[in-house]
């Protein structure tokens, strides 16, 4: 019998402390599995957001920074400078990359700096309990948009990577989703590339993954797959948007 | 941490032998992920009994059903599954 | 290497170079531009690395992963510039990360102005920041001192694993004085950074974490109380300071940095008028150098402190001499540096008349 | 103890801040004490520049030029700006060139100098300040003229070696102006 | 209005809203969470705007730019987020808009964690940001205290045209007592805002320029000089403190907020045991209320500064007592509250034994 | 006889301090001329930057406030908030809004803040004497890339108006320029534009301006003009990126 | 003075926060001086969920209850955690209907309340903190009864006035229980 | 402040008459931006003067050719000229 899947050895053996059924627990394999496969473990330093994934550095198998909140692509690149040999790659929420950290991560892709940058969105702050985020829905209530986000005032969800994309210097900027699991497979390979690319010293690689926050959304996690499907993506078009490349 | 293997039976009568799909049970957080995304539907949570997190854990009801696809280990967000074949 | 006539902020940046420093990030701010500029021209010529960063914010984080990732690493700017990086610093602080830190001062509060000041006094040694930390401040009167003190800085951040700062005014940073680089030799015994990130390969496979995050508080306390028993033993051993002519002194003026300068040459002309004025110099501003106030205080009638401020080492001097004798405060702001006659006058106030 | 402290002033592009290096080089030259302190801000673009120099055989302590043993204004405005902070006694230096009227003392010592003019006949305006500071060195003797020379050529370097020579004959035209008028 | 069970966040919120608050701009931080959830239920109900900022540097910016305008406006945030806000701070009290703003104070430094402490003492009365300013800061021990503080907060800061900051901590924050808010009356006299942006056609043609820089030094001390003469009247005029069973007292504890709950317990617990302990308890801690304490150092044998801290407030009170008595100090940090048994601990240790 | 120019009653009295031939000026006097015909005046207020135009309060003849570097769009939205009849504009220079102020600009466009920002893009940082800038361009060499910006660890300048143009709640996005009278003519219309659509409540508006920078370029104010019809219009495409009027 | 101090402790959903804000809200009624605090933090996601409420007739130094005069424990980490925190003679109340363990304290009043059940006969699993409100109630007399209904009838609003009746069926329930065993 | 009005002569014999070009002088700068883009090439920089400023002011030296078409005023950054038809 052989191993169709096991844990990755990507990951160390501390439990998540992830509400049951948050999907950055799947994101956070696809990350472990990527850089094991690629032989990199070793040699990869980790920056971790302030958010819910805060203690990733417990999590992936390799060396880590915690970075301050929204700062991690500033990190980031003061250790991929001190160290160019180094694969160095941030974990941001939505709120850490899109809000406060806004300036660092277009930055750093200005920059073209060899990182790569794993951007969980889920359209809201799940670390501090569910505030709204510049990527929550249109319509969608949280905890400081109570009747729903409203575009008059506040906006319309803020597009990562069609923004990102418009920036010389980037290699390879995608959105994936992990509510399928065709979806899951197409998300595993946007990242393992986008750590191939860093490896190839090709410049800033960043995937946009479609996340759930069951806890704050309300959903179960099962209906928050779905409401991935249904309520996000529309809004959110998976896909490459940008390929040094040129594939897709 | 004490997992739970469940293999098929001995005495299957089956050709092919049937996957291993083992559940390191105390890490599970009974989210269901891996029975929805299970295409041949044999998982459930076992509601008679919840583990040292006080979860219902998942298990496997109908394990000569299963492909060993691994759908289930890889949605499992706390990598809680594995699978062999 | 020889004397050579430097601005204060080349000679900061030159001997930074010279003490090992490869790493520099930052963001322009009049009156340290020198600074970076220096670094981009020089850092790529001995295979370091000049970053401009897109705000001060950006840059300490910069400097946060650099010093986490085990390199001698430099940031400068001034006043505004040191206010945005206040969170970080605070992080590196709790993450007991080395660095070292450059605040060419200006005036403020806001944008203010341009001018000399040394109105960050309070922010460099309170920890603008949040939470329990400090940071080691080092303040040079001459730009011979503060190329020493930069080197010096790499090795005390390095030793003590936290951050350093040389605080200096926009005159020391655009002054020009002959600067004499000797050969660095970083100090004896330095530790081994077998805490930075460089990847579990070079380490052995044990994994290497920078963090200061603890979720549970009876860890945090126990961290903190850890980096405190590390202050502690820098209060203790690491106190620098300058007495100029105390012995007979009836007035000791408590200056430090530029206003030391005109502190002074105040003091020569008080002499020549026979007035017994002396200088205690803090070069340390934290530690402050407490221990060298009770034998001054012992024989002097009294304290003028002198501050391009509206008074704030006047906090320390106050707790340093206890109601012990009184303390007078002489400060002009706003980037005005008071001129020696200024200080002459203030002691001729106070003791009563134009000369003895 | 002597100690020359000098303030040199004028128009941004007039070579005001070098005259000051120059001085300062010099001076350390033969090992003395020296600062050079620049204005410097925003407010500095295309307006005025002024620096300040102490040459001296003690530690200096401030280095801001209050009492000034000179001044050296290379225009009108700097002359009415600095011209109260030369101590009794001390040298007004003047570009009579740019500045069309007398300073307004008369407890120090003036000099009026064409330093366009004279910087013209040697070849270019570009070295008056050169010529102001062959005056200043000759009724200061603050450096020895040796000690200015090593640091022109220090400052122009092997790239404009080729400037040497119009910038030593505009020093002694400064130097022969002054020895000329005082005697 | 009724006395209404209430979180402190809440409390400080629906206060801020009595007393005509319209304007908040802030971004989420555990543990001030409730204020902006508050804001943002409730003020669009009043006709105001709830502006959830993308960071902390842009809610302090846009306080700036709406209190120039004229508006009764709030921000809040907790000690990483105030850290961040250093830069905004400085420039409100240089252009001199009046604004309030709420630190809920968590442990430090760095990410450092959630649990309340009072480790930004420093950062708040010492001005975390650059150049010479001061920020109001008032600091509740209950909340029926820290609504009322926080409607003071807005008259003060309109009466002076500076910052105010209301210091609490994570304690302060989640705990739920009744408060009632009565109707709110500002203060007689406040003066018109007739110096805000509204536009020219509101005002008669004048423009109305909010602004810090001052280029020439002399106009920028002036400027300054003339923030420091309002600042001499709050420190004459807005000193507010509370003494508690000092008049016999051996041992006088110092103590704000939280730490002077614990400390009116253990005092409770002291007297009990026959030991005369009593309580300082600064309301304003900047000003400092330094006229306090010379009646009590009169009667006192010893001090005792509790703090959650590695010791902050100590500075000041080692300032006012100047050596005329003894100071001791107990903090905890980290996030963990002291109990009163602790502190009875420390008394009974000063005092030599358990009991009278 | 009739006034075919005159200076804009939208300008004070107060003799500006660009250096001679600086394109500030030119901008400042098409934002005057502006606000002027629009009729408002009196009620606009101007946010000044912390850069070259840190003086701007002078120099508009309206309410202003100077906000701290990069700050502008937040000190913007908060007096919008407060007095939304307000015309409020911020004038940014290249540093200011495109380096330290990226968070604030993104964010206040997301949120379609119904702000209009005057964005001089003149590839360098004047006010601190000449360093390199997001907008500097590849080879250009400044004081802090003495050796001219190199693309590989510099990155590629940063293109405003096509980022902002990827977000939703934009109502207007536009480059031009001033180096002749046709396109100050262009510019001048552009302007008037972005402050007539607030005027409307039809949200955020910018326009970036490329503009000179003699001094520090190193070059006299008329090639300087030159230099920006050879290099800039190359590097910063001229054009609307975004009409919600569907309008050019 | 008499002064009720409280913790109570459980898993996120069984409604602990609500026991101890019930009984703030209904001490609060009756002119006491109350408090209420609760943990918080992002490690009481999916966690544990505790309260510390103290009643007094006087005014409240320490919010923080280290001494309580009853400690109610909804499930066993909560048992094994605060156990320790009851003063000698106070109570101790279990959720038998989780906790298999008893109580290690001897020097304290202990009730073992079989809470889930208690409630799943009144209705519904969800009022099983107010069975147990009931028991404290009946036990300590901190507040009055009145107060208490008062107190739930608020919280529910007109909203939740349907879920009223089964409340105070499983108040009753819980008074029931207790005054059944100790008498 | 002083200004130059450099109106036509009254004896111009042109039948339309020149337009009025009028400079702010002292706010002159000197950059000569507006000497470029004027189509007609009738201004100059007056190098035998400096204003109070201290630079060369600009001067229509060809009033005649002028076409009024105000683009030396549209251009000068510091609004020196004023264009009058
Ligand atoms: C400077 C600062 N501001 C605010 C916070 C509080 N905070 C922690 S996490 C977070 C947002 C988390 O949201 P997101 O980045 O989307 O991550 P998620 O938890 O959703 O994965 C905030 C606002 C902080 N720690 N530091
Ligand atoms: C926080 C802060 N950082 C840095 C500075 C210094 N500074 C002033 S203006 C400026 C950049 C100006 O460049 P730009 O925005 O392009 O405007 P320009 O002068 O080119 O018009 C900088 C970095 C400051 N005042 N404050
Ligand atoms: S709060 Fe939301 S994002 Fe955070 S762990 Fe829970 S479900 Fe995931
Ligand atoms: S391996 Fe596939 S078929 Fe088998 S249990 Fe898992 S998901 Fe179902
Ligand atoms: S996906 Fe994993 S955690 Fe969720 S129920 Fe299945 S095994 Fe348990
Ligand atoms: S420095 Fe450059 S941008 Fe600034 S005024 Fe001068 S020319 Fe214009
Ligand atoms: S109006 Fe036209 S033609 Fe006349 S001077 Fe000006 S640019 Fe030349
Ligand atoms: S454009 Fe204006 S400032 Fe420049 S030369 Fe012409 S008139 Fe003078
Ligand atoms: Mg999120
Ligand atoms: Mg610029």
């Amino acid at each position: 019998m052989k191993t169709v899947y096991e844990k990755s050895p990507g990951l160390t053996d501390v439990p998540m402390h992830y509400c049951p059924g948050c999907t950055h627990g799947i994101i956070h394999k696809l990350v472990a599995e990527s850089l094991a496969e690629l032989g990199v473990l070793g040699r990869t330093v980790a920056v971790a957001p302030v958010g819910c994934a805060v203690f990733a550095y417990d999590y992936f198998n390799c060396d880590a920074q915690e970075a301050a909140h929204g700062r991690a692509p500033a990190v980031a690149t003061g250790i991929k400078r001190v160290h160019p040999d180094n694969i160095v790659f941030t974990y941001q929420g939505d709120g850490d990359l899109a809000s406060i950290g806004m300036a660092e991560i277009v930055h750093a892709a200005m920059r073209g700096e060899n990182i790569t940058v794993v951007f969980v969105n889920n359209a809201i702050y799940g670390m501090t309990g569910g505030q709204m985020a510049p990527t929550t829905l249109v319509g969608q209530p949280t905890t400081t948009s109570p009747l729903g986000r409203n575009r008059l005032g506040q906006g319309a969800p803020l597009r990562i990577c069609e923004m990102l994309a418009t920036i010389d210097a980037t290699a390879y900027i995608a959105r994936v989703s992990v509510h399928s699991i065709p979806r899951l497979n197409v998300a595993k390979r946007a990242i393992k590339k986008a750590f191939q690319l860093q490896v190839e010293n090709k410049g800033f690689s960043l995937v946009e993954v479609l996340s759930t926050c069951p806890t704050n959304w309300g959903l179960s996690p099962v209906d928050s797959l779905r409401w991935v499907e249904q309520n996000m993506i529309p809004a959110y078009p998976l896909g490459v948007y940008k390929d040094i490349e040129g594939g897709t | 941490m004490p997992t739970t293997t469940l293999s098929p039976p001995a005495s299957s009568a089956r050709e092919r032998s049937a996957p291993e799909v083992i559940f390191a049970e105390d890490l599970c957080k009974g989210c269901e992920l891996c029975i929805t995304i299970c295409p041949t539907k044999i998982l459930k949570l076992d509601t008679t009994r919840v583990n040292s997190r006080g979860y219902h854990p998942a298990i496997v009801y109908n394990l000569m059903e299963c492909s060993g696809c691994a759908s289930c280990a890889k949605i499992c967000p706390d990598s809680v599954i594995t699978v062999r074949r | 290497m020889a004397r050579k006539l430097m601005k204060g902020n080349e000679a900061i940046a030159a001997a930074a170079i010279n003490a090992g420093c490869r790493h520099f990030f930052g963001y322009p701010i009049t009156p340290q531009n020198e600074i970076p500029e220096y670094m981009s021209r020089e850092l790529p010529k001995v295979g370091g690395v000049y970053l401009q960063a897109e705000s001060e914010v950006a840059a300490i984080n910069m400097v946060y992963g650099a010093a986490g990732a085990g390199a001698r690493v430099l940031t400068s700017s001034s006043s505004p510039g040191i206010s945005l990086m206040q969170e970080g610093i605070s992080y590196i602080a709790g993450a007991e990360l080395p660095c070292v830190l450059v605040n060419i001062m200006r005036a403020g509060p806001g944008l203010g102005g341009v001018q000399p000041a040394q109105a960050d006094y309070f922010q460099a040694t309170r920890g603008g920041g949040h939470g329990d930390y400090h940071v080691v401040v080092l303040a040079p009167a001459n730009l011979q001192e503060a190329a020493d003190l930069t080197q010096l800085a790499f090795d005390l951040a390095d030793k003590y694993r936290n951050p350093v700062m040389v605080l200096a005014d926009g005159m020391i940073g655009q002054l020009m004085e002959p600067v004499e680089l000797s050969p660095y030799h970083p100090a004896a015994g330095l530790p081994p950074k077998d805490w930075a990130t460089t990847g579990t390969a070079q380490s052995g496979g044990r994994r290497r974490i920078i963090n200061s995050l603890y979720l549970y508080p009876d860890q945090l306390e126990q961290h903190i109380r850890a980096i405190f028993a590390k202050y502690a033993e820098i209060e203790r051993t690491e106190v620098r300071y300058e007495l100029h002519q105390c012995d007979d002194a009836e007035v000791v003026i408590v200056a430090y940095g530029t206003t030391s300068r005109i502190a002074r040459s105040a003091i020569e002309k008080c002499r020549r008028l026979g007035l017994r004025v002396g200088l205690l110099r803090p070069i340390t501003l934290y530690p402050f150098p407490f221990a060298a106030f009770p034998p001054v205080i012992e024989r002097a009638k009294m304290f003028l402190v002198v501050e391009m401020s509206m008074g704030q080492m006047l906090d320390d001097v106050k707790i340093a001499v206890a109601g012990r004798k009184p303390i007078s405060f002489y400060g002009r702001t706003g980037g005005i540096v008071p001129t020696p006659e200024e200080v002459v006058k203030q002691v001729q106030a106070l003791l009563g008349g134009p000369g003895a | 103890m002597t100690e020359a402290r000098i303030i040199v002033a004028g128009f941004g592009g007039q070579g005001i801040l070098m005259i000051g290096k120059l001085l300062a080089h010099a001076g350390m030259m033969e090992g003395k004490q020296v600062t050079w302190l620049p204005s410097y801000g925003p407010e500095m673009r295309g307006g005025t520049a002024n620096c300040n120099v102490i040459i001296s055989d003690d530690l200096i302590g401030a280095p801001i030029v209050s009492e000034a043993t000179c001044v050296i204004a290379m225009n009108l405005p700097s002359l009415d700006r600095f011209e109260s902070s030369v101590q009794a006694g001390g040298w007004l230096l003047l570009n009579s060139s740019l500045i069309p009227r007398s300073p307004a003392r008369h407890d120090v010592q003036t000099l009026a100098i064409p330093v366009n003019e004279l910087a013209q006949q040697q070849g270019s305006q570009r070295v008056a300040n050169v010529v102001m500071l062959g005056v200043y060195l000759a009724v200061s003797q603050a450096v020895q003229k040796a000690s200015l020379i090593a640091a022109i050529e220090d400052v122009l370097g092997p790239g404009k070696r080729h400037l040497l020579e119009i910038n030593l004959r505009a020093l002694d035209a400064g130097i022969a102006f002054a020895t000329k008028v005082q005697v």
